[in-house]
């Protein structure tokens, strides 16, 4: 069963100007890295990474940057939406140290990470990137956590100037990590890449989906073929490496290969 | 591969006589690929339209007891992306190919025909049956006899590939329109694509869950109604049959060849069973062989046709 | 029983929008008691035939994913013997009950229907639409328009009883069908029918798994054809609807409200979950009420119809 | 699933003329009363009852006596059939003092249950009647069990003469038993019930089948609408004494009421 279930919206906490973490009050078995699939009914199914989840609640961040999240960014507690999943891989959970490297939205699910890591008993470095500091988001759930958090911004506000890739990169040549985790743009996680050699790493790889139940083949990869709505979204460096579309272009809903550009932006 | 799974199709040879159907990770030439690397004899294409097509807003799959509702709604990059992405599979595999097309006259078919001439397809495969683009293109050609006696016709008469009539299970009389399209000279049939439509309501939005409302049925639940439409129109036409509807297992495939197909296809089970699927069926033929004392799959006989 | 899931069928209330479908559990009196026993707000008798009929050879069931075929084949002690025991219900029972009737055409309803006026029966189902007596009687007359009209309007010429015309989903255009019955003066409809039908085959024996060959599928992966049917139908006709096919619990009943039915069959699912489905679905119903602040089952709207 | 199995014969034993058992190499579960539906695929399926069940093979003892068990009596080992089932109640296990009574091919059920009392400890009677003693089924298989064993025909040869019904009676008088289980013709059961009384009781009782799965209602019983092949076949005796047409009609394939005669035929 790919379970749906329909859920009121139990809270909305406005992130920044136009992203919303929404709550349900719901049981889901979901480990971190995996998604759902949401729907308000109105047009339109897409996925979203859990930002969190436990035996009685869970939630997702949400961006709003076109027709669907938009005017999910104009819901309110009480409204109802229809969830399927949770989907996908997760992440491994190391029980030693563990570097999370995020941006922008893919933020979120490495706070789950952290999370299911400390629990774990892994020690946790985070580095939080975004372009403004009034984008940068989970800064103080990270910093509850009690994990080593780094802010990085474009403009230095509330944080380091830079990339987040600069500051992984410092922090990988002066510490030894288990483990390196990253979610974000993808051209982000690009240039993270090259960094990494041989060090462990995974993954959160974002494709069109829409079965996301690995039958559409709508969210596959060349040339491996990968479903990232099963196999993925969470890959190991060694998939990640074969895969010679990442970070130059995905599949729109029709097909269509479009390419990444420097901005992480998307052009035909 | 053991030998005992080798099929000759249409005068082809298969490895395997599973078929990736239509509309199944057929979306790019790598969903393509791993497909045969997990043991797919032949595979095919999305149905391929004109222009390209971003298919219906989601939700677009649903999940129902025996199956699953979809209603993608053709989403497919046009003809001539989609073509590129058959040429780059075909680049990197020497398993045949199944173009699949679909469009809403005669006219159309001949202009995509002709383009699917210059690809590096093995087979032709004309989509007559999609349920789910109802609502823009009104009843399934595949429920007018005439229509499809036309439509293949005049695709014959241009295509450099064997063609494939994909009929629909929401007909009176599947019989009628195999006997029109094989009339009209169609090299083989495909049987069946998706049942009904169907529906499901969330009863807390009081909303259809699709948001097409209606998508077409797939999935084990289908198995008894392919079955029995496939030894209809076996017991009728002398073109082989492409067999499909809920197919997961060895077992499965083996009673779909005594109905009549000669290869099978297996779409949904992929969820329930992963790519795997493909070589867990291969598998189960192969023991199935063995333990009957056939020698192969093609010596599996079908069972007597009905107006012998 | 709760008030809030009392109902009112062509003027008759019912204590559970729950109906006992012609073919299950209705060879008997006490077969159908136990239904009500179980819960049932109205039952069905099992199609009567003019003269008995033993029915097909068994096996005359086999399970599928996600239902059942079967193909009983009518079988019933005829209309004087099945009126008797409709009558003995009835001296145990005040709830209401509908006899279902079987012809192959115009004069044996008629016939068939003026027995049943004398009956203690509350309403008339004319079974157009059996799947499993179509090598002795060919194609449904479900799937001929004039046919049903034809039939329908002889049948309420000379009826006493309200009348039901009793469809099946394997027909192009349900909705035709449905305008044709009304139209004829059907006072309900009953929707849908077994689909199909379907066949298995034994792949050891070399042979179908029913002695039949082919049988109506019911059961759970019937819901979403029956929604889209139902659906379809409720969007052009302005007569009640007894929808049934797969439902087996409160939340599909709600689901085929939703859909436009107004009271809803459940036969196959007794398999499943026993007699008691009855009253667990009626418990299910009234924990939505509750649960979603409706006042009673009648006030659930159904959706928006396709042609509003 | 009522799991439908094809299967080949694996034995066949010739009990008497027309009286045969078919044994199968299959690990089906069920219980002492349960019954399968069998066919050839030649046309028919019909419920037979467990001779024995075990992890390694089952057993069904079929007299001829129409078109379908008549071509059952001309297979040979090897041959194709399929079944479904186990189906319906099983006799309840008592771990005291039981007393079988079983006529035609009700013994055999009997002979099922008698091992499972067995191996549940309790002290087994056996009354095996018959009208002649050529038509005695599974005397040498009891009498190997152990167990105290009485056949009994009209004519008295192999045994007493008399009916099982008698002798039953004789024995309830002389001792007491904390179960009584009884198999056979109809009629004869109903004699046996009218000696009952207050002894606790269960009777194998058979009506049509066709669905086996309590769907189609050609095997439910007057007044009390109980299915045979899922509330029965087996039934208690308060059950019984409730049921009308026990011992006084039943319904065939169409439904039709058919009359039981004192000679244990069935007329219109
Ligand atoms: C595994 C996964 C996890 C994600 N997690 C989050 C998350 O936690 N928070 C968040 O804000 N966003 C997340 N996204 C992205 C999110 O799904 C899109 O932002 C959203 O679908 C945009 O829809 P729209 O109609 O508002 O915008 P559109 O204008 O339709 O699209 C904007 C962008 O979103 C992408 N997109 C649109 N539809 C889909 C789809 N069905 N599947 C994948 N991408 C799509 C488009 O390619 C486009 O680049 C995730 C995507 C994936 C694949
Ligand atoms: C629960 C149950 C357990 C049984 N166990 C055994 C057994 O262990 N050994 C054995 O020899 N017989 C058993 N029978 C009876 C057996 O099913 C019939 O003898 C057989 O079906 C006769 O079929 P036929 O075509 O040979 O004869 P027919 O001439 O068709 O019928 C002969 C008699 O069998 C009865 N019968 C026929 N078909 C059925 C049916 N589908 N269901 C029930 N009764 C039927 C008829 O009412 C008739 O009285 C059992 C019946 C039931 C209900
Ligand atoms: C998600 C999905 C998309 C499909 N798209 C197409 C399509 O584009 N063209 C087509 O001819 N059939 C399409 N089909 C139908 C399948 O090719 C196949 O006929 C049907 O699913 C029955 O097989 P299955 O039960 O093994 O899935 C699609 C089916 C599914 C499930
Ligand atoms: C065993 C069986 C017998 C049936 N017999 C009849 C019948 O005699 N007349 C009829 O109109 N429908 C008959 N039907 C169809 C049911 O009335 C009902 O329409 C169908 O089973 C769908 O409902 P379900 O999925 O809840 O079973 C029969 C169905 C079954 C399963
Ligand atoms: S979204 Fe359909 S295969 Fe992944
Ligand atoms: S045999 Fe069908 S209900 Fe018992």
């Amino acid at each position: 069963m790919d379970k749906r279930v329909t859920l009121r919206i139990a809270d909305i906490v406005k992130e920044c100007s136009d992203v919303r973490t929404y709550i349900f009050q719901h049981p889901l078995a979901a480990l971190p890295g995996q998604f759902i699939m949401l729907t308000d009914f109105a047009g339109g199914e897409k996925p979203f990474s859990l930002a969190w989840c436990n035996d009685q609640e869970f939630a997702v961040t949400v961006k709003a940057v076109g027709p669907f999240t938009q005017r999910l960014a104009t819901k309110a507690a009480g409204d109802i939406v229809s969830i399927r999943g949770a989907f996908g891989s997760s992440f491994f959970i190391s029980r030693h140290r563990a570097l999370l490297v995020g941006g922008g939205y893919g933020t979120p699910p490495l706070y789950f990470l952290a999370r299911r890591l400390l629990e774990a008993g892994a020690e946790v470095t985070v580095v939080n990137g975004a372009r403004r500091s009034d984008d940068l988001l989970f800064c103080d759930r990270f910093r509850r956590l009690g994990v080593e958090y780094h802010n990085i911004t474009d403009t230095g506000g509330s944080g380091r100037e830079g990339t987040s890739v600069n500051l992984a990169g410092e922090l990988l040549k002066t510490s030894k990590f288990d483990y390196v985790y990253t979610a974000g743009p993808e051209l982000m996680m690009k240039s993270l890449i090259a960094l990494l050699q041989d060090q462990p790493c995974q993954f959160l790889m974002e494709r069109y989906m829409k079965c996301a139940i690995g039958i559409c083949g709508n969210c596959t990869v060349d040339p491996l073929g990968l479903r990232l709505c099963v196999e993925g979204p969470v890959l190991n460096r060694e998939q990640v490496e074969r895969i010679t579309e990442f970070g130059v272009y995905h599949r729109d809903a029709a097909g269509h290969r479009i390419k990444f550009t420097d901005r992480g932006e998307k052009i035909t | 591969m053991c030998k005992g799974l080798k099929t000759n199709f249409l005068g082809v040879e298969l490895a395997s006589p599973l078929v990736l159907p239509a509309g199944v990770m057929g979306m790019s030439y790598s969903g393509l690929k791993i497909c045969v690397e997990n043991g797919a004899g032949i595979v095919t294409s999305k149905s391929l339209t004109k222009l390209p097509r971003s298919g219906h807003e989601g939700p677009v799959m649903a999940e129902v007891p025996g199956g699953f509702l979809n209603c993608m709604g053709l989403c497919n990059p046009g003809l001539e992306e989609g073509l590129a992405e058959i040429a780059e599979f075909k680049k990197l595999s020497t398993t045949p190919l199944i173009v699949s097309i679909f469009a809403t006259g005669r006219e159309e078919f001949t202009e995509l025909t002709l383009a699917a001439n210059r690809s590096s397809a093995d087979f032709l495969e004309l989509n007559l049956s999609c349920p789910n683009v109802f609502d823009e293109f009104g009843i399934p050609l595949a429920a007018s006899r005439e229509q499809v006696f036309e439509i293949v016709r005049a695709v014959k008469e241009v295509s450099r590939l064997p063609v494939i009539a994909k009929l629909s299970p929401n007909v009176l009389s599947i019989t009628d329109i195999a006997l029109a399209a094989e009339a009209a000279g169609a090299d083989a049939l495909c049987l069946i694509n998706t049942l009904g439509p169907g529906m499901l309501i969330d009863i807390y939005a009081r909303k259809p869950v699709l948001y097409n409302r209606f998508g077409g049925l797939s999935g084990p639940c289908l198995k008894p109604i392919a079955l029995k439409l496939i030894y209809e129109v076996y017991s009728s036409v002398k073109i082989p049959i492409i067999g499909m509807g809920g197919i997961q297992s060895g077992q499965d495939a083996v009673e779909m060849k005594m109905a009549g197909a000669s290869v099978i296809g297996i779409g949904t089970a992929i969820y329930y069973h992963g790519l795997e699927i493909f070589n867990r069926v291969n598998q189960e033929i192969r023991d199935f062989l063995e333990e009957s004392g056939y020698e192969s799959w093609q010596a599996i006989p079908a069972l007597d046709k009905i107006r012998d």
